[in-house]
């Protein structure tokens, strides 16, 4: 059960939670990334590739799925405007074994990371500037390749 | 080739000014990298937002591909910054 | 900031995930352990040994917050009689940075598993078990070890 | 030696049909096993819980113990299967 979200809404953390509780793994691992101040930021901006974003999501959401035989999965990102505090991203699986729920979460989150359409810019009193790449965002991502 | 969606976005949609647009680039323009080169042509917005193409990503019919990718057949091809999400 | 619970009640999760957000990381990991069915299961009872058990879970807490440099850690663990879907234990973790959040999180709920003095007996009809102990487990602990 | 709190968990317990008790252990126990023999040579319940130490875990004072632990100088000492917590 796999369940993708991109959305301008807040995202309910006890019902998403609640969601994978119930497909019936036993083993629930999540990871919420929230909006930091980080120097005085008091606006976060999420822009996204609508047509391609959805996409993107599952297609990483299906190979963790696949790869942990997960009983459920779901990812949901927040887009447009945010303040600090806020959350931006929710991943969460459900599996029957512990390691498999944790390392997908894991796995699904470095990969969002640098594998899904989505750029933040900040904004600080009159200076508005985009987010640049993390070096070590690559690295999280790339210790997911299999041989 | 035929007329193409070109979809821009984050700083390179802002530099240029516009986050889509329609264009037909000329039979000799075969991958992303001279996609790139021949909108930076154009000047302006364009030429700052396209100049250094270390700093760009694409995707083609919203796939994500290396710049030496082919565009024929392309119906929709985006520029944009490395992506930050999450 | 560490927050241990040996519980007889339910664990509120949505409470529990707000007190980690709020610790302000930016990076918010859990883990849910749930009673399942296994094979008819009605009942779980679990005991523990009460003068040691805030400690054992504290001390690891302890151990994560220091590895791993967190906001927050919170360790709960039902105690008591439970029935399947209820949620036995719940471990969450707050950081700076998603690795840190992800890692401790499974070092905890790994740890816990081979480091706390916690029993779960099995009833299903007239059948009522002591769980044995998993070799899996013991590994899963082991690779946390550093040289 | 001086008299010790002993508490048994789970299988344990139910054997030997108590939770806790005081005793008085001999000057020749020294450790945990020792202890356990002692314990065991009761019989009934209490030799059916312990007749087999692979299957026994302890903690001296609430502190994780091998079964070669001295039990000198404590306080509590608890005995019991493997955990299974989580």
């Amino acid at each position: 059960m796999i369940r993708i979200l991109v959305t301008e809404a807040a995202i309910d953390l006890a019902a998403e939670l609640e969601g994978l509780e119930r497909a019936g793994g036993g083993a629930v691992a999540s990871f919420t990334g929230l909006v930091r101040d980080d120097g005085g930021v008091e606006e976060l901006f999420l822009e996204h590739y609508p047509g391609a974003t959805d996409e993107a999501l599952a297609k990483l959401a299906a190979e963790a799925e696949n790869r942990w035989s997960l009983a459920a999965a779901t990812v949901i990102h927040r887009v447009g405007a945010m303040t600090p505090g806020e959350r931006i991203v929710f991943v969460g699986t459900a599996a029957a074994h512990r390691s498999a729920a944790l390392d997908a979460c894991a796995f699904l989150i470095d990969r969002l990371k640098t594998d899904a359409p989505f750029w933040k810019r900040e904004t600080r009193g009159q200076d508005a500037r985009w987010v640049g790449e993390r070096e070590s965002d690559r690295h999280a991502a790339d210790r997911w390749k299999r041989p | 080739m035929a007329a193409v969606d070109l979809l821009y976005f984050a700083w390179v949609r802002e530099s240029i000014g516009i986050g889509h647009e329609r264009a037909t680039p000329p039979a000799e323009v075969a991958d992303v990298a001279g996609l790139i080169d021949w909108l930076a042509a154009r000047g302006g917005g364009y030429a700052e937002a396209l100049a250094d193409k270390t700093r760009l990503r694409a995707a083609v019919d919203q796939l994500f591909v290396p710049l030496d990718a082919s565009i024929a057949g392309a119906r929709e091809i985006a520029l944009f910054p490395p992506v930050t999400g999450g």
